[in-house]
């Protein structure tokens, strides 16, 4: 009987490890396709271009996953990443006029600002979906509309200019190792996260509570406090893809961020987080947004027509996706035998 | 007695009702800051732009139903809106017939694309409909090279836009045709049956026998089937077949469907949820116009 | 602020093609005078996103309150949601207004009910957005394929001695205005010494376009320009420059916006084409009053698109290609 | 200890508590009995703070309770094992053992001490459970040892286990008795769930009976017998449990030779089932009784192996060739697999049969049938007819199990694969379930009975296997099916 049992320990640990694995091997079999198709993927320019892409929505898909793993939705990524963007540059460029010179003190500050009011969105996020029993869904398409709204307001849909050189020069294009700062800097979230979700008691209860909100309660958890933190977290987190974009172009705008709702839905998605809460790993998603910016550089390297572009997408997303379901289905078939 | 009131309340579903009167509400709120809003063309009006938002938002709630999403209803519209203009304008008699025909099978190989992907390949919805969702967008962009089909027969627009009978807008009319039937068939039909039953638990349903892939698969092809006559009666509103005529309807109707009461869990909501849904939104089509036509005065 | 307060001669003749006898006549257009009663006006926009239409707000905003007429704006929220500009136009006619002015999504989704309502003889003038065939009382748009042409062109001439080498990033898939504006391009640089190595669509927004153009940049190592809508040659000056190229690099804007301005005149872009938004609204609320008050008036006519270089953007008078800076957008004058 | 008084609880449409007493001290155990949705479930849930009062007073310690939260209840010393287990399905065992009060070093959970104590306890209660596996990979009976494991990882002043026991065999369940008793020495407060005689007439020092949501008595451990309970519980006297059954073993129902799963743990497996008889597979949580059953339904990948159903041998291993083939599964996680807790009894009762002629017409379902049928086969497994429309979720534990069991009855089937039929189920409800299977057997119907109920399995069937770790050990029958016989083979003898 013993026996049994620690085999089926070790069956589930495999299980999940091989799941683990399959997506850097779908990403390899692209990378190494386009070993024939375009060298020039390989270099350093490129490297970085795709590392870039992948830092921004890395920031995007981790806040998406964290929000779906407590079992909710957050359709305002889009609209807080703007509103960072717009607030930290107004700060910046304010602050420069009152204390000029010190530009660390302006980032800083722009950065701080960004951030805090992203904080503030989430946390708006937060309690909505917390105390209402409305739909997150509902909620965050309203806190969305309003977000962006409001951001639109404010500038009239004119970007803003004039932002310290630094930021721009060497945040967003510096490179240390020859890679982009940025990608660290979203390397250092992906780890943070993914310990705290594996390591603290907060992250078991955040899976917990989007496991089964009523066991989680039943437990002595406050899914209300949890689902608080997670909103406002992922609040932070759009907020600082905001800044990240930010700092690639170099203004502050409120028209970035139209497409991130899907995009890190579907980066959260492949990385294996269910719609359903409860299920997901932090790392898996930073790979899911992976996949998304090798596809997408790849798409654009492969002198692919680019009203064809989109299709090509569209099949690949179905079909790695299945291919990576099928190789997987096929080595625990191997490794355990029987139908799967 | 409680409990025989409680049922009588549970079972007229008391959401819906409650609904229905905020709703009605609001619309006498709206009537007596600006009496024109109820007037009889405007709110004829209201009712068939809601019509379209309602089969749409029905469409989009059949696949909820089983804990699906389809992302790819925008540009189905687009697609079917494109596919039907293109063969009316092309064949000379019969164009009319043929195009809807065309139109509907355009729709039903999507939506049969989409269940088989979700169902048989058991790919997260989601990623699926994503997926269609950009190959639908190259095609819409690509047959026509991104320009609008001109020239449908002047009849077809007449038919299926214009016309009213006994002063109802023909939308309206086949809408709501649409939205009765299909409430019907789900609560009497195996088929219907069975989408709340695998929607509320996929596992329980399958072990009690229940194909989970064969009523998925129909459950997309009829949803997709809904946005093509959808998208036609667009199409004749226009009288174009539009390459972008509804790339962001998407949103729109899964919050129709969500505000009216469906669950994003599966298994829950029926078809009132959508139609109501999508007469709140256009709630607030009608408190932008009162507030228009106040600020006018 | 005392932006607002524009008087009669804020504008005075401004030259446009007349297209009245099929040909194109280069001809002056004067404003309207104050309007004799406070006309109920709507205009119909595709959104209010950007820069541009904001300048178009602008100049009907403008032009209504010196008028002093009644006007409001619907926008429908961008340019996917043909549907909803139907929703609008059936939303303005059942509140009785005196003119409609029309900036379609695209002409085809709304030519059958322009064409219904024509024949009531409510005063429609389409503006911005061509309205080809639709029987509108008047209308003023630049053609946008003239336009491609035109950007085409200034460019082939920048390459008379060397190769060009050029990428375009006309704008949205399946847009409509993106593909005509990409097809007189092609057509000016035919048989020039400029080649197109590829067309890249994609989202008009400033990131999106930057990595379409930074990947681009990897693709084509050849590319010496770059020719696309004002967010894609934002998005290029950046990307430009971290791959070191901005010595030899040129790039085009196909249209215009505050943004572009700034740029070329700091030298970071070539050029940009611009086809004064904010007077083709003054001229849509100009010829709506001057059509209501039976005045004759042109049944057709197109803006004169001109090039913006470093040369002559002194001498152009941006007041009527651009809203002033912080101009809000407004959506109902009474 | 507790103390609760004058205590109110009504659900939209139901006064599930009305106006009921009830106090637990220290050192003793109170057991609380009653009908199945009697109201036992819900005040236990007042009392652990999951659910709050109408109206009534709470008070422990002599203090009064006003807002009771369940993370306010453990910090007082509340800890319970819920009837419907409280776990989260994707977390592994190990997670939901200590969720909420993980230990912590410089705010990392501390694995090390999470696993020790969690063999500590399962050590006590002689369980072995995979500690990394997600509890949804469990048979419910391992789920229910987890949920027990999960509340004595707290060392608690008040002990409360709803139906701790309603899957586990004998032996398992003499384990935590034992460790209820060990408790109540240690002056623990327990109150307890049961609807086994023989464990109240070992457990209780105080009973009190609940009906329809009222206090119908207390009695003292000395009053206790099994006809004194029925007659409080129903108001009529106890009649007997188990019918006589009459076999006549006919042709073959069920046959299964040389089976082994892909997933390893069973061996060889033979068995056979013929029309009017019941066979019985009796066997400790996990030795695979279970997976018989769903691998003759195809839920269970099996390597090798054949499966024959009324003479036709399975090929396609879907639940619906094989319903079509005459044959039906109950599983035994009703939750989890069994029902669609947000739809209707109603429609809970007819899913399984939405392709026969009686309900369905061109596609069309025949709503006026469905509702006579449905109505009757609850009236016969004693479910308030009052609740058919309402969603199961609304049930009472026991009354689940009767849906789920339901649709067993509703349809023609030759074939019954029970798992775990009578789990959480009422004893007037049981033997209304028995007698329905005798008629079953009677008209011709063969019946696998997968059971952890010995007394059960060793009354209702002719032959019963036994198994232990993956393998049939033993076929028992006539005079060999004794209890002292199986437990033998339980341990592999
Ligand atoms: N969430 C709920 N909504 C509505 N009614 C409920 C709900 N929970 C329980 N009930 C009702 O309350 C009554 C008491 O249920 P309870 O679960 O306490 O019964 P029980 O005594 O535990 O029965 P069992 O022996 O079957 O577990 C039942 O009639 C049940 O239908
Ligand atoms: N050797 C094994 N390898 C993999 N999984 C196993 C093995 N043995 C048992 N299992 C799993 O353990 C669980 C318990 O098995 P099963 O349901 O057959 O137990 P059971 O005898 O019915 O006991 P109970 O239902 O009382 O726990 C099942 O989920 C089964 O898949
Ligand atoms: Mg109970
Ligand atoms: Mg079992």
């Amino acid at each position: 009987m013993k026996l049994n049992i620690n085999n089926k320990a070790l069956s589930w640990i495999m299980k999940v490890r091989i799941d683990l694995f399959f997506l850097p091997f779908v990403i390899f079999l692209i990378v190494l396709l386009m070993v024939f198709i375009e060298p020039r993927f390989f270099s350093r320019l490129n490297i970085s271009n795709v590392l870039r892409y992948f830092s921004a929505l890395s920031f995007t898909a981790l806040c998406q996953g964290l929000v779906m793993i407590v079992g909710g939705f957050d359709l305002s990524v889009g609209s807080i990443m703007a509103m960072a963007s717009v607030v930290s540059a107004t700060t910046m460029i304010s602050i420069q006029s009152i204390v000029p010179g010190m530009v660390g003190l302006h980032i800083l500050c722009g950065v701080g600002a960004g951030i805090i009011a992203g904080a503030l969105a989430g946390l708006l996020n937060g309690t909505l979906v917390s105390q209402l029993k409305v739909s997150p869904f509902i909620i965050t398409m309203g806190t969305m509309s309003i977000i962006s709204g409001s951001v639109y307001l404010y500038t009239k849909g004119a970007p803003i200019y004039g932002l310290p050189k630094l930021l721009i020069v060497e945040i967003g294009r510096g490179r240390i190792l020859n890679l982009p700062i940025l990608f660290f800097v979203a390397l250092l979230a992906v780890l943070i996260l993914w310990f705290i979700m594996v390591k603290t008691p907060f992250g078991r209860h955040t899976y917990a509570v989007g496991s089964n909100p009523r066991a989680a309660y039943e437990s002595g958890i406050k899914p209300t406090t949890i689902i608080l933190t997670i909103y406002t977290l992922s609040g932070v987190l759009s907020a600082v893809a905001g800044l990240i974009i930010t700092a690639r172009i170099g203004s502050g705008q409120s028209g970035i961020g139209s497409n991130a709702a899907i995009e890190s839905i579907a980066a959260a998605v492949i990385g294996g987080v269910s719609l359903r809460g409860g299920i997901g790993s932090i790392p898996k998603v930073a790979l899911g947004a992976l996949f998304l910016a090798i596809i997408s550089n790849t798409l654009n390297l492969a002198h692919i027509d680019s009203k064809y572009q989109t299709m090509v997408l569209g099949f690949f997303l179905i079909f790695a996706i299945a291919i990576e379901r099928w190789i997987s289905a096929l080595f625990v078939r191997a490794l355990f035998g029987g139908k799967g | 007695m409680n409990s025989a009131l409680y049922k009588i309340i549970h079972n007229s579903r008391r959401f819906e009702i409650a609904m229905f009167m905020g709703i009605a509400l609001l619309l006498i709120g709206f009537a007596m800051k600006e009496p024109t809003v109820l007037s009889t063309t405007n709110i004829l009006n209201v009712l068939s732009q809601t019509s379209y938002l309602a089969i749409f938002a029905c469409a989009q709630s059949i696949v909820i139903l089983v804990r699906g999403f389809d992302l790819s209803l925008g540009t189905t519209v687009s697609v079917v809106s494109l596919f039907t203009a293109l063969v009316m304008v092309s064949l000379g008699a019969f164009s009319i017939p043929m195009g809807i025909a065309a139109g509907l099978l355009a729709g039903s190989i999507i939506g049969f694309f989409n269940g088989y992907c979700v169902a048989i390949l058991e790919i997260n919805p989601f990623i699926v409909t994503l997926g269609t969702y950009n190959i639908l967008l190259a095609v819409s962009s690509t047959i026509t090279g991104g320009f609008p089909v001109t020239g449908l027969p002047t009849i077809f627009p007449k038919l299926f836009s214009e016309i009213s009978i006994i002063g109802i807008p023909i939308a309206v009319i086949i809408a709501v045709l649409i939205i009765v039937t299909l409430e019907y068939l789900l609560l009497n039909t195996v088929f219907g049956r069975n989408l709340y039953l695998i929607g509320s638990n996929p596992r329980a349903a399958h072990i009690a026998g229940i194909s989970y892939k064969f009523n998925s698969i129909v459950a997309y092809i009829l949803c997709s089937f809904l946005i093509a006559i959808g998208a036609i009666l667009l199409t004749a509103r226009t009288g174009s077949g539009e390459p972008n005529l509804g790339s962001q309807l998407t949103l729109q109707t899964i919050a129709a469907a969500v505000i009216g009461g469906m669950s994003l869990r599966g298994g829950e909501g029926s078809m009132m949820a959508p139609v109501l849904g999508a007469c709140k939104r256009s709630r607030g089509i009608l408190g932008a116009q009162s507030g228009a036509l106040f600020s006018l005065r | 602020t005392n932006l607002t307060t524009v008087t009669a001669e804020a504008w005075s003749n401004f030259k446009v093609y007349n297209f009245d006898s099929g040909k194109p006549v280069k001809v002056d257009i004067s404003p309207a005078e104050k309007a004799s009663k406070p006309w109920k006006l709507y205009a119909l926009l595709p959104h209010m996103k950007d820069g541009y239409w904001v300048s178009v707000n602008y100049g009907l905003v403008e032009e209504a309150k010196r008028l002093g007429v009644k006007l409001t704006i619907l926008q429908a929220g961008g340019y996917s949601e043909m549907a909803k500009q139907v929703n609008q136009y059936d939303d303005c006619l059942s509140t009785n207004p005196d003119a409609i002015l029309i900036a379609p999504i695209a002409e085809s989704g709304l030519a059958a009910k322009i064409e219904k309502t024509a024949k009531t003889g409510l005063v429609q003038i389409g503006f911005v957005n061509p309205i080809k065939t639709a029987p509108v009382t008047s209308k003023i748009f630049v053609d946008y394929a003239t336009k491609g042409r035109q950007t085409g062109e200034y460019l082939a001439k920048l390459f008379v001695e060397r190769k060009g080498k050029v990428v375009a990033f006309p704008g949205p898939q399946g847009s409509g205005w993106a593909e005509a504006y990409l097809n007189g391009f092609h057509e000016a640089l035919e048989g020039s010494t400029v080649d197109i190595l590829a067309d890249k669509f994609g989202p008009a927004g400033v990131a999106e376009s930057l990595i379409l153009v930074e990947d681009s940049l990897q693709a084509y190592p050849q590319m010496n320009a770059i020719w696309g809508g004002a967010p894609a040659a934002e998005a290029a000056i950046g990307a430009v420059e971290e791959a070191g190229k901005e010595k030899d690099m040129v790039i085009i804007s196909s249209y215009e916006n505050q943004t572009m301005v700034d740029f070329l005149k700091e030298d970071k872009i070539t050029a940009f084409a611009t086809e004064f938004p904010v007077m083709q609204g003054r001229i849509a609320v100009s010829m709506a009053v001057k059509a209501l008050e039976k005045k004759k008036i042109p049944a057709y006519m197109e803006i004169i698109p001109q090039m913006a270089t470093m040369d002559n953007i002194e001498d152009i008078d941006l007041t009527t290609v651009l809203a002033p800076p912080g101009y809000r957008p407004v959506f109902s004058v009474d | 200890m507790i103390k609760l008084k004058n205590i109110t609880k009504t659900f939209p449409g139901v006064k599930a508590l009305n106006d009921v007493d009830f106090e637990v001290n220290p050192g003793e155990i109170h057991v609380l009995f009653g009908e199945n949705g009697a109201g036992k479930s819900t005040l236990v849930n007042i009392i652990v703070g999951n659910l709050a009062p109408d109206s009534g007073t709470y008070q422990i310690n002599g203090q009064k309770i006003d807002c009771l939260s369940p993370k306010v209840a453990r910090l007082l010393g509340i800890s319970a094992v819920s009837q419907e287990f409280s776990l989260a399905p994707s977390l592994s065992v190990l997670d939901n053992l200590f969720l909420g009060r993980e230990p912590t070093r410089w705010g990392i959970t501390n694995k090390k001490v999470m696993v020790q104590r969690a063999y500590k306890v399962l050590n006590d209660m002689k369980v072995k459970l995979p500690l990394f596996a997600p509890v949804n990979s469990l048979s419910r009976a391992q789920k229910q040892q987890a949920e027990i494991a999960k509340a004595l990882m707290l060392d608690a002043k008040v002990l409360i286990l709803d139906e701790p026991t309603a899957s586990l065999t004998d032996i398992e369940a003499k384990r935590v008795i034992q460790l209820v008793k060990d408790l109540r020495q240690k002056c623990v407060a327990i109150i307890y769930i049961s609807h086994r005689m023989r464990e109240i007439r070992a457990l209780a020092n105080r009973v009190t009976v609940l009906r329809n949501g009222e206090s119908v008595g207390t009695i003292e451990s000395e009053e206790i017998t099994e006809n004194t309970l029925v007659e409080m519980m129903t108001g009529k006297k106890a009649g007997s449990l188990f019918p006589d059954i009459s076999i006549r073993p006919g042709s073959l129902r069920l046959k299964i030779s040389d089976m082994n799963f892909s997933n390893g743990g069973g061996y060889n497996i033979s068995l056979s089932v013929h029309s009017g008889e019941i066979v019985g597979i009796a066997g400790l949580v996990g030795c695979g009784k279970g997976r018989i059953g769903r691998a003759v339904f195809g839920l269970e990948p099996i390597k090798s192996g054949k499966i024959e159903i009324n003479g036709e041998t399975v090929t396609q291993f879907s639940p619906r060739r094989i319903m079509r083939l005459g044959a039906c599964y109950f599983p035994s996680d009703r939750v989890s697999e069994g029902l669609c807790m947000n739809r209707p009894v109603r429609e809970n009762i007819t899913m399984a049969t939405l392709d026969s002629a009686a309900f369905v017409e061109r596609g069309f379902i025949r709503l006026n049938n469905e509702s006579n049928s449905s109505m009757v086969c609850a009236e016969h497994l004693k479910v308030d007819l009052s609740k058919l429309e309402t969603s199961v979720e609304n049930l009472s534990g026991g009354n689940r199990q009767k849906v789920l069991l339901a649709r067993g009855f509703i349809r023609d089937i030759e074939l019954f694969i029970f798992d775990e039929p009578t789990v959480g189920v009422d004893i007037n409800a049981k033997s209304e379930i028995y007698l329905l299977m005798k008629s079953l057997v009677e008209h011709g119907a063969g019946i696998l009975l997968i059971s952890s109920d010995l007394e059960e399995i060793i009354k209702l069937s002719n032959r019963i296997y036994t198994m232990h770790n993956g393998s049939i050990v033993a076929e028992l029958m006539d005079n060999n099916k004794s209890e002292e016989n199986i437990l033998s083979c339980f341990f592999g003898k």
